[in-house]
């Protein structure tokens, strides 16, 4: 795999616009500038690997923990923190809060609040696109608990049978709220869910963005030559609670510690492209402060938009 | 003379215009085709559909606009939400409205809101049919009716045609809509006849429609019921009480002003609803004259559902179950004595 | 002095009294202790539940009477009918009463229908708790009210209570009774406090309450509503309006003559209910009066539902979307003017 | 493993019963003496050697395609023919019909028209069991088109991280109504299913009763001693239609025939026996003769008995 210094430079940048974008949410929170509690990826950041061999009209479909993926599919910051705050200069006027940024636009076609039934969502434009011969793939995103929902499966296997060029990544962050997936899954290989319905399965290491790069682009290339389906097992942490607020304790301090000091996809990356030559420490920081001025202009424009008009609450149910 | 065919056939010809007229409708569902995957094109077309609405289908559509699905509701019904987001329509078929139940989430939370719940980023063009009904001998697990779960959930249009003419227009109209619409289509009417034109014509989403004028009491009724609330018109019609029969058609969105206007007429009103009674459609009518047309009333309203438990399985329990002609009768004249 | 607790520590201590009574109740749901399956005690008990109703249990009943469960709420909640069939009483935990979309068939087809389906051969003694209503900005997965759903069909009891005394001795019946029982507990009343008695006592199933008495209007509320229909009455004393406020408590089993009696007396009916407005709990009580006790009513029927929209995230929005004291106000006015 | 002659007498005697009950119902159904079409198991007559393993006392929860099953777990004939009839003197007073036929008396729990539903209400009992130290197991059968549904993974799942004594029974008859199982499951191995959630999986050919009846055996011997649920995939076939009355035409006849003359299990079943010496010909006869005369005996007496009551029809909804 050769990747360009430009293309290493870009993954780093929306790992650091991911994270950057997730951190000031516990103050926003905490100040009720935000009006609901939020789920961060503040960890997870490797996985947003799986977003870089796709092309902007692939589509997604995401969860409840997701900013950093629709981040790099090249959202914009500004309306999606908009779309947080409940404002009507958010991606959906404020309607669909955290839990359901959607901006079609940039293929991102929904977060869903159901737990993992973007599984049975995705094959729809997979579908399409496999009809129409657009050449498209689509990608759900779920977590190892929501994998313990049966619609993961039939949507699997139908993907399955009919050759659709549909990835699942499921995102093993080892906890779903405060239940261990050791507890939660009967075997902790994962891949093997995808394998029962002879899908190509993978495991692979959260921690480094270009495993995760890689692998994602080889199943995408898979699923554009109508290879079908494949599963991608990602093997990730989230430091943060499951959401805003929550009161912890279902893991030790320093499992989480050790996540941070051995496991972060963040500092692993930069260790690793300083290595290459690619970036210095202080190129590093100027990253991450240009990570953060957006982050900053993007809590400014939320903060001063206008709240929708109450009668936009009558509007759009229908067409 | 006039053409006639049944339900079902008008079922098919809906179909087959909006399939002939934009290709991007698709068709979805368990044993739409049969005989698929085996590799032997003379199997194929085995079924039709499990009651054979979409038999010769595959033969003018070809397998790449009728698809055979696993018994898999959640994912094929969720794929064709999914895809009904970026151009296509699909008509999915749920082939028993009672396993809504294992796929509720679908109608509850997915094509229902996505479009509010995104802000209008989106629309969800999709057609779900279904059938209904008791009368078949199936037990509790195939014979309910479950409109009014449907029509509970804001999102959906819904609709239980009751002539093979209405049927057909209001398939085309829903396929060809941009809202996800419910299709009811009641088991026992498959093999009724009726008047229908033979090309494409679309009815009005919403549009209620006058079955019967009469100016004693209105009957609002629905779906299989409507043609016997006609005969019991008909019959009453001898002893000098005058039936109105209206048949909304849609039950989302309703035409109230429709039934407020029959209201108003008569004076009287009775809604028969084969579903189970209570928080259903003939509740929701009946709110709505109470609210809307309270003054109109001269002596009594009146739901007439089946009883609030399940279908049982034995003919002589189920026969009990089912409303009939004569129940009709009945709750007519109790309203009007 | 009377000792005043809130609805959450209400329904632990029904949940904890019926454990302490009967080793049959278990009870299972998702975090319900939070930390199990890493081999360490220290970490157990982490959470007690997505509201933390349950903390402390584990300490008191052992991972043999709690269970937490893996995301698969068709599995535990129909683990738990299958366990209910034979001689557990288990009381699941549904997180969010939106998420019945998944695992709708344990409530549309087993639970509810298994008993009359065999002929009497089961009974079903499960509980099923779940929470729901909008005002925590949590958007159209996370807000919503679904006992509608839920009381159209036969089979279940449904519990709404709006007070803590309710809600300890409706949950205690509710898990001693030996039919399926949705137990609906309002998110935003989870802290709210009110006066209830220390020991084991049980309300009777099916069983409404006038909150308070008054003879111009009645307005029933439900869940929610019924402390701010209480104010509203208060309020309204001062302009001469005379409200009864009832609290059907129960959806199914309807305390039918509750309301009627209430409505011979006052006249007028107003019905509250923060559910979507069609085929709703609503619209089966004005049914139920516009049948029973249309003689009664002098001016108006009226019902009060949030919009027919999902629910929308924005304040503002959810603000407009929910019901409030100055829209009960209005509606009172509205009927009575 | 060793049998006695009158165990192996006894399983023939269940298989001749199970076909002799199934066969008259096309004319029953075409008299319309039964009031709606039913589903038949004949040609998966070697699938009841699952439940010889079974005391009187451990739980099966079976599907709409289920009177053999019944009948080898011990249930009246007479009261089966009953229900399907509509009679009052049914297992459940008429009110279910073939596709709900139960008896608790027997361990048998319900059979369901919703398909697969079974294989989550399975792990209540076997929760139960497991709870009480009752030491009992609790089976669930379906059809390899109903392990299409998701919830049959919850149920797996939940199965196996409780440790549950719970078989899942998946009988692969190759057809889902019109569709085929090559068609509608993406791999042939349904037993990966299984296995995707760490549970011992086996395939298992129907054809041979001692096959079915030696594997289940050893998967119910592990569930009594706490080593949790196993899957069993029966490979297996139904001669006649999906229900009585279908169009067919999505198979060939020659498949079918070629079935019957291979893979009968109960030829099969006989012709081992004459081996063993142990049946002859004349004592075939005789012993098909004897599940005849109880069929008879059972349609006599469901024609005899009397239709309930109009009035159940409100009774027995809640206790
Ligand atoms: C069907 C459904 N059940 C339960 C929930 C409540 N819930 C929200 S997030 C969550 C945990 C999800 O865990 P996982 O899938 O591992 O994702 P993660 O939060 O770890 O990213 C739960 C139980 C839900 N939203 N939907
Ligand atoms: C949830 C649900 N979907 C669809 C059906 C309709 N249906 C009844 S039997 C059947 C085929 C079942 O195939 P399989 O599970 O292989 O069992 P078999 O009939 O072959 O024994 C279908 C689709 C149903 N009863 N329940
Ligand atoms: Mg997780
Ligand atoms: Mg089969």
């Amino acid at each position: 795999m050769k990747l360009s210094k430009e293309k290493l430079s870009d993954m780093l940048e929306k790992m650091l616009l991911a994270r950057a974008f997730d951190t000031p949410l516990d103050d926003l929170v905490f100040e009720s500038k935000i009006p609901a509690t939020v789920h961060q990826c503040i960890g997870q950041e490797g996985n947003i690997g799986t977003i870089f061999p796709l092309n902007k009209d692939d589509y997604i479909f995401t969860g409840h923990r997701s900013h950093g993926l629709l981040l790099a599919k090249g959202l914009d910051p500004k309306k999606m923190m908009a779309e947080i705050f409940g404002k009507s200069t958010g991606y959906n006027k404020g309607k669909g809060g955290s839990m359901h940024i959607t901006a079609p636009e940039y293929g991102a076609m929904g977060s869903n609040g159901i737990l993992g039934y973007v599984t049975v969502l995705v094959n729809g434009p997979s579908f399409y696109s496999k009809l129409k011969k657009l050449n498209r793939v689509s990608v759900a995103y779920f977590g190892e608990g929501a994998s313990n929902q049966g619609f993961v499966h039939e949507g699997m296997n139908l993907a399955a049978i009919w050759k659709l060029p549909t990835i699942f990544v499921l995102e093993n962050n080892h906890y779903a709220e405060a239940t261990a997936v050791e507890y939660a899954c009967s075997t902790q290989d994962l891949a093997l869910r995808g394998k029962a319905y002879g899908i190509p399965s993978y495991n692979v290491d959260g921690s480094d963005i270009l495993e995760v790069y890689t692998k994602m682009q080889e199943v995408v290339e898979n699923a554009r030559n109508n290879k079908g389906p494949s599963l991608l097992v990602i093997d990730c942490y989230r430091y943060k609670g499951h959401q805003i607020g929550e009161p912890g304790g279902y893991r030790t301090e320093e499992e989480i510690q050790n996540y941070r000091n051995t496991k972060d996809p963040i500092m692993k990356f930069k260790k690793y492209l300083i290595g290459l030559g690619y970036l210095t420490e202080d190129k590093y920081i100027e990253l991450e402060k240009k990570a953060k001025k957006i982050i900053d202009d993007a809590i400014k424009f939320a903060d001063e938009s206008p709240y929708p008009e109450p009668s936009e609450t009558y509007t759009e149910v229908y067409v | 003379m006039k053409r006639e065919i049944t339900y079902k056939e008008a079922i098919a010809e809906g179909l087959a215009i909006t399939m002939r007229t934009d290709e991007n409708v698709v068709i979805l569902g368990e044993d739409l085709v049969g005989g698929v995957g085996k590799g032997d094109d003379s199997l194929l077309d085995a079924w039709g559909g499990p009651f054979t609405v979409t038999k010769g289908f595959v033969k003018e559509f070809g397998l790449e606009r009728i698809f055979d699905t696993p018994i898999s509701e959640n994912a094929f019904i969720g794929a064709s939400i999914g895809a009904s987001m970026i151009g296509l329509r699909p008509v999915v078929e749920l082939m028993y409205g009672d396993f809504m139940g294992v796929c509720f989430d679908n109608f509850l939370n997915q094509a229902a809101k996505q479009r509010y719940m995104f802000g209008g980023a989106q629309k969800n063009p999709i057609t779900v049919r279904t059938t209904y009904g008791c009368g078949w001998r199936e037990g509790a697990h195939h014979s309910h009716v479950n409109y009014s779960l449907i029509t509970h959930i804001p999102g959906w249009y819904v609709v239980a045609p009751s002539t093979p003419y209405d049927m057909k227009g209001c398939l085309i109209s829903a396929i060809r809509n941009d809202n996800p619409v419910f299709v009811f289509e009641h088991r026992l009417l498959y093999d009724k006849k009726g008047v229908v034109p033979e090309g494409d014509y679309e009815l009005e989403i919403g549009k209620g429609d006058i079955k019967k004028e009469g100016k004693d009491i209105t009957v609002v009724a629905i779906g299989g019921t409507v043609n016997m609330a006609i005969n019991v018109a008909s019959k009453l019609e001898n002893e000098n009480i005058s039936v109105e029969v209206i048949d909304p058609i849609w039950l989302a969105p309703l035409d109230e002003e429709l039934i407020l206007k029959s209201v108003e007429k008569t004076g009287n009103l009775l809604v028969v609803d084969e579903d189970n009674p209570r928080c259903s459609v003939a509740t929701d009518i009946i709110t709505l004259v109470a609210e809307k047309g309270l003054d109109y009333i001269v002596s009594k309203i009146k739901r007439l559902n089946c009883p609030n438990t399940p279908v049982p399985f034995s003919p002589v329990l189920e026969d009990e179950y089912m409303i009939t002609e004569k129940k009709i009768e009945e709750a007519i004249k109790s309203v009007l004595k």
